[in-house]
C-alpha cells in the first residue's frame, strides 16, 4: 500500500504509431436496456446513465424496447438528411482547401446527433446547437445556400460577416445564434426552457455540447438550474471522444460515463449509441415527453466518435493512429441506418448510390448560386461598414463618429 | 410624488415594470421571499409571484446565462447580482454572450438583460463588498453601463434600462441606499428626504440612458463624477467656495461626450473623480476624450481623484475611500495651475 | 397529463409563522450503513452518497462499522474545542452588538464538522476553509488573541487590516487564507492537492463550501479536476440547511443529496450525520486514508443545521421559524459527544459545567490581552500605509506615489 | 546566440525554466502531448514528462484555480489559456483570487502564477479568436500585465515572469508568432530573421517587467504602444518620412510612466496605439498619464489609434484592424495641430 498518492494522467489508449484500442470501451448489446416510462423519477432510472442505449444491432436488424417504431419515410429522409449533411461537409472542406473559404468544421460520423434529434423533435422547440451541429439546419430544412453564404461571408450571410463559418443561426427555424466560446449555450438553454415553463408555453428546449467543453462551468450551471426548477430541456453531451487533441478522459470519462452526471444532480441521465439513427431518435422522444408533461430535464450522452479533423485547422495524424477512425466498435450512422432499410427491404445500393449523386449535384449547385453573392477573394461584398450595426439597438454617437472615421480612412469621408 | 430613499426608488421600478409588463421578471440570490440583503426587492415576490420574482442558487454565471436565455424567449429579466464583487462568475456571460448575441446572430437574436448591482464603499464591508468595477463593462463593446446617484434618476434610468432592448449593466451605489452621503463617516447621516431628488413619481416615468445631468452649474471649473462621489464632490466644492459645475455622467456607456465637453470648453479645467481603483478606471476614458477634445481651453492638466490601485481594506476604509480631502487637494492643485 | 411544463420552484418547508417541518430529511440509523475499505472502487460504493453515516444513537451509544474507537481523552479533547468555539463565537457576537467590531459569523450547530475534521487530519494536511470553520483554527490550536486580533483589524491582526472579520489564515497551521468571494477555495484545495501529488508529498488538502455556494462553477472545477488527476483531496460540502435566507432546495438539494455529486464525477460521495462528533471523524479518517493511499478524492456531506444568524447582519426569524433549530432531528453536536462520554462514564454534568466555566474565562482573558493591541474605536491603530503593502512583493511607483499622496492628505507629507 | 521567431522564443523561456527549477510546472489544453494549438510548448511533455506539462481539461477557471494551489504547494505554474477570448471563465479567479491572495493573507500565501494568453487579430480568426482585453487585467490591483513584441522581448519577459514571485498575466499577440507584421496583410510574410530582436540567446536571460523600450528614437513625436502596433506604427510613421520616437510599453503593470514621459515631454505630440477596442481601453490610462504629466510641454492633443467599439468581426478584418492607414491619419492630425 503506498503512502504516498501520485498524480494520475488519464490514459489515453492509441497514439500514433500505435494500435487502435477501444476495449475500454463499455457497450450494451442492443435490445438491452429496458425502456422506464418517461414520468419515471430520476433516482429509479440511474442504471440508464451506465447502460448503452441502442436499437440496431449487427445485422441492421432494429430490436428491444426502445424501438421507435418510425414510419419507412422518416428513416429514408433521416438517412437523406444524414447523408446530405455529410456531403455538404466533404464538399465545404475540399472548398476552404482552394482557400475560397477560411475555415470549416465538419461533422463525420455524428450526423445520426444532430439528424435523428431534430426529426424526433417538434418545430417550435429551441435549439442550442454547437458547432458541429449542422444536422440540425439541414433536418429542419435550410436552404444549404443560406448555410453557404455565411461560411463565405458574403452579401447574402446571415452574420453579416460577423462571425467564422459554421457559426449559424436561424431564427425562424428556431435554431439559436452559435458562440465562438464553448458551452455558452448550455445554461441559456435552460434559461430560455425555463421562460416556456414561465409563459405556459408547449415546447422545450434542447441544446449539445461537446463531451470536452463539458468540462466548463456553463456544463453545471445548466445541470443546477435545470435540475432546480425541474426546466422542460434536453441537454445533449456529444462524447465524441475527442477535443481536439485531447481523450475524453481529461474531460473526466475515464471514471464515469458523463451522462451519470444528470442522476448526481438529480436529473435523468441517459447513455445512447450515438451512431444508432433508431436509438438516438427513441431517447429523444422519450426525453421530449418527459420535459412536455412536467418532469424536467434529462441529459443525453451520445457516444460517438470524430471521424475528422477537429477543423481545418487541425490535423489528427499529429495525435491518434491515423485509422483509429475505421476501428471505432460503433460503426458509421450512415451505413447503420442504410443497411437497416436494405434489410427492411425499403432501400438498395443502387438508390443509395442515386441518393449521393443527387445530393452532390444539389451542393453542388447550391454553391454555385452562393458563390454568386461572393466569396473570399471575389465581389460583391459586404458593406464594411455593417460592422458599427448591431451592436446596440441603435448606434450612439461614438459609433457613428468611427463610422464615419473609418469612411474617411477608406476614402469615402 | 413621493418621498423615497435609492431602495424605495428601485423597488419602486420593478413595481413599475413588473406591473406593467408581463414580460418582467426579477432574478436573484435572496431577492425573492427575503427581499434582498439591501431589501431592494421587498415584497416583489408576494405581490407577483414566485414565477416573476425567482430566488435562485449561488451561481452568478449561472444566473445571468438563465437571465439571457429568458430574454431570448421573450421576457425581460432584471437580474441581482447581490455586490458587484461578485458579478465576476458572470463576466463570461456577459462579456461573451450577453453583450455580444445582437451582433453575432446580426440582430435575430437578443437578450433585454439588466444586470443590477450594488456597488462602492463606504459601509465597512472590506475588499469583497466595496468594489466598483464599472470600467470592465465600459471597455466591453454591446453593453449599456449606467450608475444613478439619486432616487429620482435611480427610478427613471432602472425603469429606461428595463425598458431598453440592448443589455444594461446598472450599478448602484450602495453607500447612497438611505442617503446622500458627502464622505464624512462622522457625520450624522442625512436622509434622502432632505435632498430634492428625493422626490420621486410613483408612477411610470423614464430617465434617458446616455444622458449626463448637470449636478450643479457653475463657471470656476467642471468635475467629472458619478454614483456617491457626485456628493462627495459637491460637499468639497462648497467648502473651498468653489463655483464648480458637476457633472453626474449618470450612463457610462453611452457617454455623453457633448455634455461633459461642453462644460470643460467652457470652464477650462477639470477634475474626474470615482470610487474605483484609478488605475485604468473610467476615469483615464473620461480624462482621453476630454483632453482631445477641449485640448485648446485647457488651463490646467486634468486631475483624477479615485480609489488608490489596492484592493479596498477593512480597517482603512476612510484612507481609502476618495473623500472631500482628496477632492479637495485635487481642487485646489487645477484652480492654482498655469 | 399535461401537456405543458410548469417552472417548478423548491419548496422551503416552514416560513415564519408555520410549524417547522424536517419529515422530508432523509435519515439512516446510527450504525447502519456499511463501511467499505477505504480503496474501494467508486463506483462500487455509490450507496454512501445516499446514506447517512451515524455513529453515536439516540442514547448517545456509538455503534456499527463505522465507530472509529478513538481514546477518550481525544473525545474529550473534541468536546473542549467544539465548546471552545462556541464560547468565542457567543462572545464574538455579543461585542459585535457592543459595535467594536464590524460584523462576526458564528457557526452554532456546526461545531463538529470543524472540529472532528481537524482531529482526524494530520498537521501537514492543508484546510482550504469557509468562513464557518473557526473550528479547524481552534482544534489545530491557534491562540484565540490572534483570531480576536483578526477580528479587531488591530495592530496585531494577521491580515494587516485588509480582511472583513473572520477570513482568517494561519500559515504555520496550514490554514489557507479565506476569500469573501464564496466557492473559490474549493478547486484551489485540489490545485494544492495537484501539486502534493507531483511533488510526492505525504499530504492532503482538505476544502470546506456551503450547500449554498457549491452551486458556483468552482464547485464543478474542484470535482472535476480532482476526478481527472486523482488527486489526494478531502471535499466537504457543510450542507447547514440555510444559505442566508435561502433553502437548500435552491442549491439542487431537493432532487438528489449533495454527496451524490461525487459519484456522478466518479469521485467518492458520501453523507454523513454532521452533528455526530464520531461519525465525522471516521469518515474523514476513512477519506484521508483514501486519499493518502492513492485513491483519490472524496466528496463529504455534512448534513447539519445552521444554528444562528447568517451574520451579526442577517436576521433569520424574516425567513424562517424562529424556533425551527430546535426541532432539527439531529441535534446539537456539543450536547450529543457530552452525552456520549457521559455515557462511557468519563464525563459528568459537574465537570462540563466547569470547562464551560474555564473556557469562558479563557476567552474573556483573550478578549482583554487582544483589545491591548487596539479595537474599531480604540487605539491603538494600524498604520494605514500598509494599506499599499503587499498588492505586491515590492511596491511599484504608483503605489510609492499613491503612499506619497496619502501621506500629504493626511497632512504627514 | 539564435535565429528564433515568436513561438521558438517563448518555447525557449519554458525550456529553459523547466530545466533550471524543478518547480516550474507548465499546463492547459492541448498543451501537453499536442504541443499546443500554436505549437509553443512543442516538445516541452516529451522532455518533461506528464507530471510537468500537463494537459487539463477545458475549463479555463479551473485552470486558473488548479494554478494557484499548486502555486501556494510551491510549484511555479504557467498556465497557457489557448485564446485570450477565453479567459472570461477564469476571470473570477485571476481577480478575486490570484490577484489578492498575498494583500489579503499579509504575504503569508502567494500563488506564483503565469498566465501565458494568445491575443490580438489579424489571422482570420472573428471575433472570438482576436481580442486584445489587456485593460480588464492592468485595472486589477495586484497583477502585472506583459505584452512583448518581439522574440528577445518575449523570452526575456516570460522567464521574467515565470521567475517573479507575483502573478503575471502574459499577453501574446498571435499575429507576431511568425514574423513582424506591419498592418498590410497584401505583402509578403517577413520572417523574424529578417529582423534585429529575432536574435535570442539559447540560455537563461530576463527582460525586466516594469520597463518601457525604445524601440525607435526620434524627435518629432512619440508613439506610445506595444505588441502588434509597435511594427504597425514604425511602418506608419517611415511611410509619413517622420522621425517619430516608438516607446514599447511592454509591462502595462507596473507602468513605466517615465520613460513614456520623458519622451513626450521631449517631443510635445503623441499618438497611443493598440488593437484593444478604444473606449476605456488602456490607451485611455496612458492619455490620462501622459496629458496630467507633461501637459505643458504638449502641443497639441494626445491621440488615440485604436480598433473600433465593436466585437472583431470576421468579414472585415482589416477594415477593423487599426492599420497603417488609421495611423497616418493620427500621425498627421497631431502633426498639424497647433
Ligand atoms: C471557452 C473556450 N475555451 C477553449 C476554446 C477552444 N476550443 C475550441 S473547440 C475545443 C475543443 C472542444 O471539444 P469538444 O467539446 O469535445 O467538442 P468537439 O470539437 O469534439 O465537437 C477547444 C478547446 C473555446 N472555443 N472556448
Ligand atoms: C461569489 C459570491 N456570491 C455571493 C456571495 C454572498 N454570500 C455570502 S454568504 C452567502 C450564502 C452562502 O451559503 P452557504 O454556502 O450555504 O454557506 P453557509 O453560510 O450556510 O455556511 C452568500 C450568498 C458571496 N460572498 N460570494
Ligand atoms: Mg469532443
Ligand atoms: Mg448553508
Amino acid at each position: 500500500m503506498p503512502t504516498r498518492s501520485r498524480l494520475h494522467v488519464p490514459v489515453t489508449p492509441a497514439r500514433p504509431g500505435e494500435i487502435s484500442d477501444f476495449s475500454w470501451l463499455r457497450l450494451s448489446p442492443a435490445g438491452a436496456i429496458a425502456r422506464p416510462e418517461p414520468g419515471a423519477r430520476s433516482g429509479d432510472i440511474t442504471f440508464l446513465a451506465d447502460g448503452l442505449v441502442r436499437v440496431l444491432d449487427d445485422a441492421g436488424e432494429a430490436i428491444g424496447p426502445w424501438h421507435p417504431h418510425l414510419e419507412v419515410q422518416d428513416l429514408q429522409i433521416g438517412l437523406r438528411h444524414m447523408l446530405l449533411t455529410r456531403v455538404f461537409d466533404d464538399r465545404m472542406q475540399r472548398i476552404q482547401r482552394s482557400g475560397k473559404i477560411s475555415f470549416y468544421m465538419r461533422s463525420l460520423g455524428e450526423e445520426a446527433v444532430s439528424v435523428a434529434q431534430a426529426q424526433a423533435l417538434r418545430p417550435a422547440d429551441m435549439l442550442f446547437p454547437s458547432y458541429r451541429n449542422q444536422g440540425l439546419q439541414i433536418a429542419r430544412g435550410r436552404p444549404l445556400v443560406d448555410l453557404m453564404c455565411q461560411v463565405l461571408s458574403n452579401t447574402r450571410d446571415m452574420c453579416k460577416g460577423r462571425q467564422l463559418p459554421v457559426l449559424y443561426h436561424w431564427r425562424e427555424g428556431n435554431i439559436f445564434s452559435i458562440s465562438g466560446n464553448l458551452a455558452t449555450q448550455f445554461p441559456q438553454a435552460v434559461g430560455w426552457a425555463m421562460a416556456a415553463a414561465i409563459r405556459g408555453q408547449d415546447a422545450v428546449a434542447a441544446s449539445w455540447i461537446g463531451e470536452g467543453a463539458s468540462a466548463e462551468a456553463d456544463f453545471h450551471h445548466a445541470l443546477l438550474f435545470a435540475s432546480v426548477y425541474r426546466a422542460p430541456v434536453i441537454l445533449n453531451v456529444v462524447n465524441n471522444q475527442w477535443a481536439i487533441s485531447t481523450f475524453q478522459g481529461f474531460a473526466g470519462g475515464e471514471q464515469r460515463t458523463f451522462a451519470a452526471r444528470g442522476p448526481g444532480y438529480g436529473i435523468a441521465g441517459l447513455r445512447v449509441d450515438g451512431n444508432d439513427f433508431l436509438a438516438v431518435h427513441a431517447v429523444t422522444q422519450w426525453a421530449a415527453e418527459r420535459a412536455r408533461t412536467g418532469h424536467g430535464p434529462t441529459l443525453i450522452e451520445h457516444v460517438t466518435y470524430r471521424g475528422a479533423a477537429h477543423s481545418t485547422s487541425d490535423d489528427p495524424a499529429r495525435y491518434r493512429p491515423r485509422d483509429d477512425y475505421q476501428h471505432w466498435p460503433l460503426g458509421d450512422p450512415v451505413e447503420r441506418l442504410k443497411q437497416h432499410l436494405i434489410r427492411l427491404g425499403e432501400w438498395s445500393e443502387e438508390r443509395h448510390a442515386g441518393l449521393s449523386a443527387e445530393l452532390e449535384d444539389h451542393v453542388a449547385a447550391s454553391w454555385k448560386e452562393a458563390t454568386r453573392f461572393g466569396t473570399l477573394t471575389d465581389p460583391p461584398r459586404l458593406d464594411p461598414h455593417l460592422m458599427f450595426e448591431d451592436v446596440f439597438r441603435e448606434m450612439p454617437p461614438h459609433l457613428r463618429r468611427q463610422d464615419a472615421e473609418l469612411r474617411a480612412e477608406r476614402g469615402q469621408g | 410624488m413621493a418621498q423615497m430613499n435609492l431602495i424605495h426608488a428601485l423597488n419602486s421600478a420593478m413595481d413599475v415594470m413588473l406591473g406593467r409588463d408581463p414580460a418582467v421578471v426579477v432574478l436573484g440570490e435572496d431577492i425573492g421571499y427575503f427581499g434582498g440583503v439591501f431589501r431592494v426587492t421587498e415584497g416583489l415576490q408576494r405581490k407577483y409571484g414566485e414565477h416573476r420574482v425567482l430566488d435562485t442558487p449561488i451561481a452568478e454565471g449561472g444566473i445571468i446565462a438563465a437571465a439571457i436565455g429568458m430574454g431570448v424567449n421573450g421576457l425581460r429579466p432584471v437580474a441581482e447580482i447581490q455586490f458587484a464583487d461578485y458579478i465576476y462568475p458572470g463576466y463570461d456571460q456577459i462579456v461573451s454572450e450577453l453583450a455580444r448575441l445582437r451582433y453575432r446572430s446580426a440582430g435575430e437574436f437578443f437578450a433585454p438583460v439588466t444586470v443590477r448591482t450594488p456597488c462602492g464603499g463606504g459601509i465597512r464591508g472590506g475588499q469583497t463588498h466595496s468594489q466598483s468595477p464599472e470600467a470592465i463593462f465600459a471597455h466591453v463593446s454591446g453593453l449599456k453601463v449606467v450608475m444613478p446617484s439619486n432616487p429620482y434618476d435611480a427610478k427613471g434610468l432602472l425603469i429606461a434600462s428595463i425598458e431598453d432592448d440592448d443589455p444594461v449593466i446598472f450599478f448602484e451605489p450602495k453607500r447612497l441606499y438611505n442617503g446622500p452621503f458627502d464622505g464624512n463617516p462622522n457625520q450624522a447621516a442625512v436622509p434622502w428626504s432632505a435632498h430634492p431628488l428625493g422626490e420621486v413619481p410613483e408612477g411610470h416615468y423614464t430617465v434617458p440612458i446616455g444622458k449626463a445631468a448637470i449636478a450643479r452649474a457653475g463657471s470656476d471649473l467642471t468635475i467629472v463624477t458619478y454614483g456617491t462621489m457626485v456628493h462627495v464632490c459637491e460637499a468639497a466644492a462648497r467648502g473651498l467656495g468653489l463655483d464648480a459645475e458637476i457633472v453626474d455622467v449618470r450612463t457610462m456607456v453611452p457617454l455623453d461626450t457633448d455634455t461633459i465637453c461642453a462644460s470643460v470648453a467652457r470652464t477650462g479645467r477639470c477634475v474626474i473623480a470615482h470610487e474605483a481603483t484609478r488605475f485604468a478606471g473610467f476615469g483615464a476614458e473620461l480624462a482621453a476624450t476630454i483632453q482631445e477634445q477641449c485640448f485648446w481651453n485647457l488651463e490646467a492638466p486634468i486631475l483624477r481623484v479615485a480609489g488608490w490601485d489596492t484592493p479596498y481594506p477593512h480597517a482603512f476604509e476612510w484612507e481609502y475611500f476618495p473623500g472631500q480631502a482628496r477632492v479637495v487637494r485635487a481642487l485646489r492643485t487645477v484652480m492654482e495651475a498655469g
